[in-house]
């Protein structure tokens, strides 16, 4: 300890509590101000987008098929594709084919501020259970399998499903998915009879599979926490997911960063050991 | 009634069967001596005792957390206990303090046992004390959070982490050489945590190095001998490595010819 | 005698059971099927046993603290000790299905666990300054391929330089993948012959030594 | 705005504060850092004792339905505990060979699938649909084999045989060096969603008291450590 250390060989030795220092505040910071780095929109991302931007009225079915584990990735998907559906002028009948979908509600309603009003505008008839012949039965009859909203209140009595009896009815099915059966069973049981438009948003374990079904079953898809970057870059909402980005890409140069000032400091102290 | 799938596991098995009987039998009735070169990691093991030893402070070793002696990655566990029984008998001999941590208890009784006997062996059974083998937490991270802690506060001065190691792996190495401890660490088929370890440990073991230590340690001729058919058994899985290519290369040759 | 009940007993149980697992690949009878699933059952229920032999260990261990009043150590173990009776006495009272018992779990269980993941990413870039310096010419290979990777997984990489960002992938996807199939051929050779050294009756670390 | 109930805001202040706790390391050991140790230690084994005691539940299924076969892991499974005997201890083998026998009879029936023939089958294909397909392919391949190489302990690495191991050890280090940096990625999707709901607005009352409460203890001690 007696010798003093040259500037060098500090940088060679950084104190590895200044690497913590540094690491918390590229990822804090990004958090806190979004910087909305640029990335490369995928193809089907794009098509969400203008599947959602080109809705001219009628009514949007959004699955919030969601298990509680998938809450980091699939979060910031839902809140900016609701987001954007808010700003249309469209009803919106949340439903949830996962018992922890309603969690999903919650929480979704707490990040949103909107116009639009429950039961007139959006509604959400809770978690029906049965898995894929629930969504089948759903699909053929809403308010036959729904019944009653998830506050109790019977369906015919709100506004917003007038009119609303089959999958027919709805101009654009939207549905976040966590367990990868469920992107069969909507294709299966929606696309299938019915041949409404429908967009999937899928965990990135499940994308390299079940985008297969684009574009010929699904109009557009979204993977993940990546896919919710491309679309909030797309719709100008910076949220969750584009602070992820911006923090990861910070990290990742602060690294390459730290590589070099390293390297800089071995070479100006000498090459010793 | 063998499926297709498994001819080639029966195969393999049945030719390591051979071979390792095989070379059981040279050893034995036609005295083979083989001989098997330096590994680095190995010795290293002994120099890292002997420093703790010098500095009177701690000696850690554990197998790693998430494998069950019950599941497939049994047997690199009982590797990395081989290594212990050696690195227990060092402690013993030079009186150093040992800590070797457990994560899943099933290991528990084993280890216990391998560092009582060595205890034994070096005529120092009065100095075994139970708290050597300490059960942190079957929770990998949990287990993890208190090897950190056992680190800082008993400031460990060489660390061994030898068998089938997951993602705790770094939290622990540099735990290690944030207290200055000499670390080798050491495992078999878990690729991901090599990396940490060769950049974090003085020392490595990569890979089929785990089960080599064994016999290199013991010197044991049958062990060693054991080395001898591995070797054999990587010549040949070479040669029908090259085998295959020529065969795949040429029957696509072929192909093509035959399209033509 | 004693050595036969203490080390062969031991050793004929291990090589019994070893070699009914192989059998039951190969499918040679039903009753070798049902004997190795019933095996596989008591393995799981001797792990249970194991589980709780883990509690009283731990138990032992910070009974011992607080008896011996460890400087700074024993008012933790009291804490410790407390949080794991009430674990076992909801989880057993109630079950691990009751909301109390997934209200201790997500409030202690998961974001710890989840915590001590992230000190992984503090872990990973201190150790990297230290690994990634250009000591020699295996250094080099070393910390050029890690930081190619890096740059190739940078979200915005392929739009400032799509070869660039090409680069990490190709490392992963070709010569790292050809290194560590020859890593895992060997080690699996390794692990083939210590199963079968032990089905021998030859591997002895788990009995120790007499 | 709907609001929380009191449990669920006791379980974020809860898991805030352990995680800021637990976060205190990177700068020392300290009293915050090890009650949150204590506290996922207690719980883990707790938690972990209740697993154990579900799976001795099980076999009482088949115990009470008559199978008497299903006395001996009990037996076998109280005699894990003659671990703590100082004489009878052997008796703990019986279990662990059982157990051992297990582990290594599951890793003879998959590890020569898994980690032998289906790594070969793969590699043993050198032309590839393009050339550059094929050149992916051979170095693969020479990867393969040179790693291999190094593995060969009964013969010293000298001359041809050493250079091929010696390549192999450089394709090692590359794949190590790979490995690594792609491994950060996985690691900061850990912290960045940690991070996130350290600063969510749920959280941010209990994440700025938790900091407080560290930077109060950290403080003390380096000013008790300054007074000696």
């Amino acid at each position: 300890m007696s010798e003093k250390k040259t500037y060098a060989e500090r940088l060679r030795a950084l104190d590895p509590r200044a690497i913590y220092v540094l690491l918390t505040l590229a990822v804090v910071v990004p958090i806190l101000f979004p910087l909305g780095l640029p990335i490369q929109i995928a193809a089907p991302t794009r098509d969400v987008y203008n599947a959602i931007e080109g809705l001219k009225g009628g009514a949007v079915w959004y699955g919030i098929d969601l298990l509680a584990v998938s809450l980091p990735e699939m979060m910031p998907a839902l809140v900016v594709t609701v987001r954007h559906l808010m700003t249309k002028p469209v009803k919106i009948v949340f439903v949830s084919f996962t018992s922890e979908g309603p969690m999903y509600y919650y929480k979704l309603m707490d990040q949103l501020k909107t116009q639009k009003k429950y039961g007139e505008d959006f509604a959400y008839l809770g978690f029906i259970p049965g898995e894929e012949t629930a969504i089948a039965a759903y699909a053929h009859d809403v308010p036959g399998t729904a019944k009653k909203d998830y506050f109790g209140s019977p369906v015919e009595a709100l506004p917003v499903m007038k009119g609303i009896k089959t999958a027919k009815d709805f101009a654009l099915v939207i549905t976040c998915i966590s367990l990868s059966l469920h992107n069969d069973a909507y294709v299966r049981q929606v696309f299938t009879p019915f041949n409404v438009k429908m967009v999937q948003v899928m965990l990135s374990v499940n994308y390299p599979e079940k985008i297969l079904y684009y574009p010929h079953q699904i109009v557009g898809a979204l993977n993940g926490i990546k896919g919710a970057t491309e679309y909030e870059q797309l719709t100008g909402y910076l949220g969750a997911a584009t602070s992820a980005n911006d923090a990861i890409t910070m990290a990742h140069v602060l690294l390459i960063l730290f590589v070099v000032v390293a390297n800089i400091g071995y070479f100006a102290s000498g090459r010793k050991r | 009634m063998l499926k297709v799938g498994n001819f080639g596991t029966f195969y393999l098995l049945l030719f390591l069967f051979v071979l390792t009987l095989l070379s059981i039998w040279l050893v034995r009735s036609k005295g083979m001596k083989v001989h098997v070169r330096r590994l680095a990691g190995i010795d290293a093991i002994n120099e890292a005792i002997g420093r703790a030893t010098e500095l009177a402070r701690p000696v850690h070793f554990t197998t790693g957390t998430m494998a069950t002696l019950y599941g497939e990655e049994g047997p690199q566990i009982l590797a990395g206990l081989s290594i212990l029984s050696h690195i227990a008998s060092q402690t013993a001999k030079y009186r150093t303090p040992l800590v070797v941590t457990v994560c899943h208890p099933s290991t528990l009784p084993l280890a216990e046992e391998i560092v009582r006997e060595s205890y034994l062996k070096e005529g120092r059974a009065d100095e075994f004390r139970p708290d050597m083998v300490r059960h942190l937490s079957t929770e990998q991270q949990a287990y993890a959070s208190g090897v950190q802690g056992i680190f800082l506060r008993e400031k460990v001065a060489a660390n061994f982490m030898i068998g089938p190691l997951y993602a705790d792996t770094l939290i622990i190495a540099e735990t290690g050489y944030r207290v200055g401890a000499m670390q080798v660490g050491g495992t078999g088929t878990k690729t991901v945590q090599l990396p940490f370890l060769v950049a974090v440990c003085d020392y490595t073991l990569i890979g089929e190095e785990i089960f080599a230590a064994g016999a290199y340690i013991s010197q044991n001729p049958e062990q060693l001998a054991t080395m001898f058919a591995e070797d054999i058994a990587k010549f040949a899985v070479i040669a029908l490595v090259l085998i295959g290519a020529i065969v795949t290369l040429f029957s696509k040759e072929l192909l093509s010819l035959l399209k033509l | 005698m004693s050595v036969l009940v203490r080390r062969s007993f031991p050793l004929g149980i291990a090589a019994i059971v070893g070699i009914l697992m192989i059998l039951e690949l190969f499918q040679v009878g039903k009753e070798i099927t049902s004997s190795a699933a019933m095996v596989r059952d008591w393995v799981v229920i001797i792990s249970g046993f194991a589980l709780c032999l883990g509690a009283v260990h731990v138990t032992g261990f910070h009974v011992n603290q607080i008896r011996k009043r460890t400087a700074g150590r024993w008012p933790f173990s009291i804490v410790l000790l407390a949080v794991m009776f009430s674990y076992i006495a909801v989880g057993v009272s109630l079950t691990t299905m009751s909301g109390t018992y997934r209200w201790l779990y997500d409030a202690i269980n998961f974001p710890l666990a989840q915590v001590m993941f992230s000190l992984l990413a503090f872990y990973i870039f201190s150790a990297a300054v230290r690994a990634f310096q250009a000591r020699n010419f295996e250094a080099v290979a070393f910390l050029l391929c890690a930081i190619l990777v890096v740059i190739g997984n940078i979200p915005s990489m392929p739009l400032i330089s799509s070869a660039l960002a090409q680069i990490g992938p190709w490392i992963l996807d070709v010569p790292t993948k050809g290194a560590f199939r020859g890593l895992l051929i060997t080690a699996a050779l390794g692990i083939i012959v210590l199963g079968i050294r032990t089905l021998l009756g030859r591997e002895t670390a788990y009995l120790g030594r007499a | 705005m709907i609001r929380l109930e009191l449990a669920q805001v006791a379980q974020i202040w809860f898991s805030i504060l352990l995680t800021v706790f637990v976060l205190s390391f990177l700068h020392s050991e300290n009293p915050l850092y090890r009650l949150a140790e204590h506290i996922f230690i207690g719980a883990a084994a707790g938690h972990f004792a209740v697993m154990g005691i579900a799976s001795i539940k099980i076999g009482l299924t088949p115990l009470q339905a008559g199978n008497i076969l299903y006395v001996i892991p009990m037996i076998l499974g109280l005699l894990m505990f003659t671990t703590f005997s100082r004489r009878q201890y052997w008796l703990s083998r019986f279990p662990i060979a059982l157990i051992v026998g297990t582990g290594v009879g599951l890793s003879l029936r998959t590890v020569p699938q898994a980690n032998v023939l289906q790594q070969i089958s793969p590699s043993i294909t050198l032309l590839g649909k393009d050339p550059f397909a094929t050149f992916n392919n051979i170095i693969l391949f020479v990867a393969l084999l040179t790693s291999m190489t190094y593995f060969i302990f009964t013969r010293e690495l000298r001359g041809p045989l050493g250079n091929i191991a010696k390549a192999g050890r450089y394709f090692m280090l590359i794949a190590f060096g790979g490995s690594y940096g792609g491994t950060v990625l996985t690691r900061l999707a850990t912290l960045v969603p940690t991070m996130q709901t350290l600063l969510s607005p749920d959280s941010l009352i209990a994440t700025g008291l938790g900091c407080l409460l560290v930077l109060g203890v950290l403080g003390y001690s380096y000013r008790r450590a300054k007074s000696k």
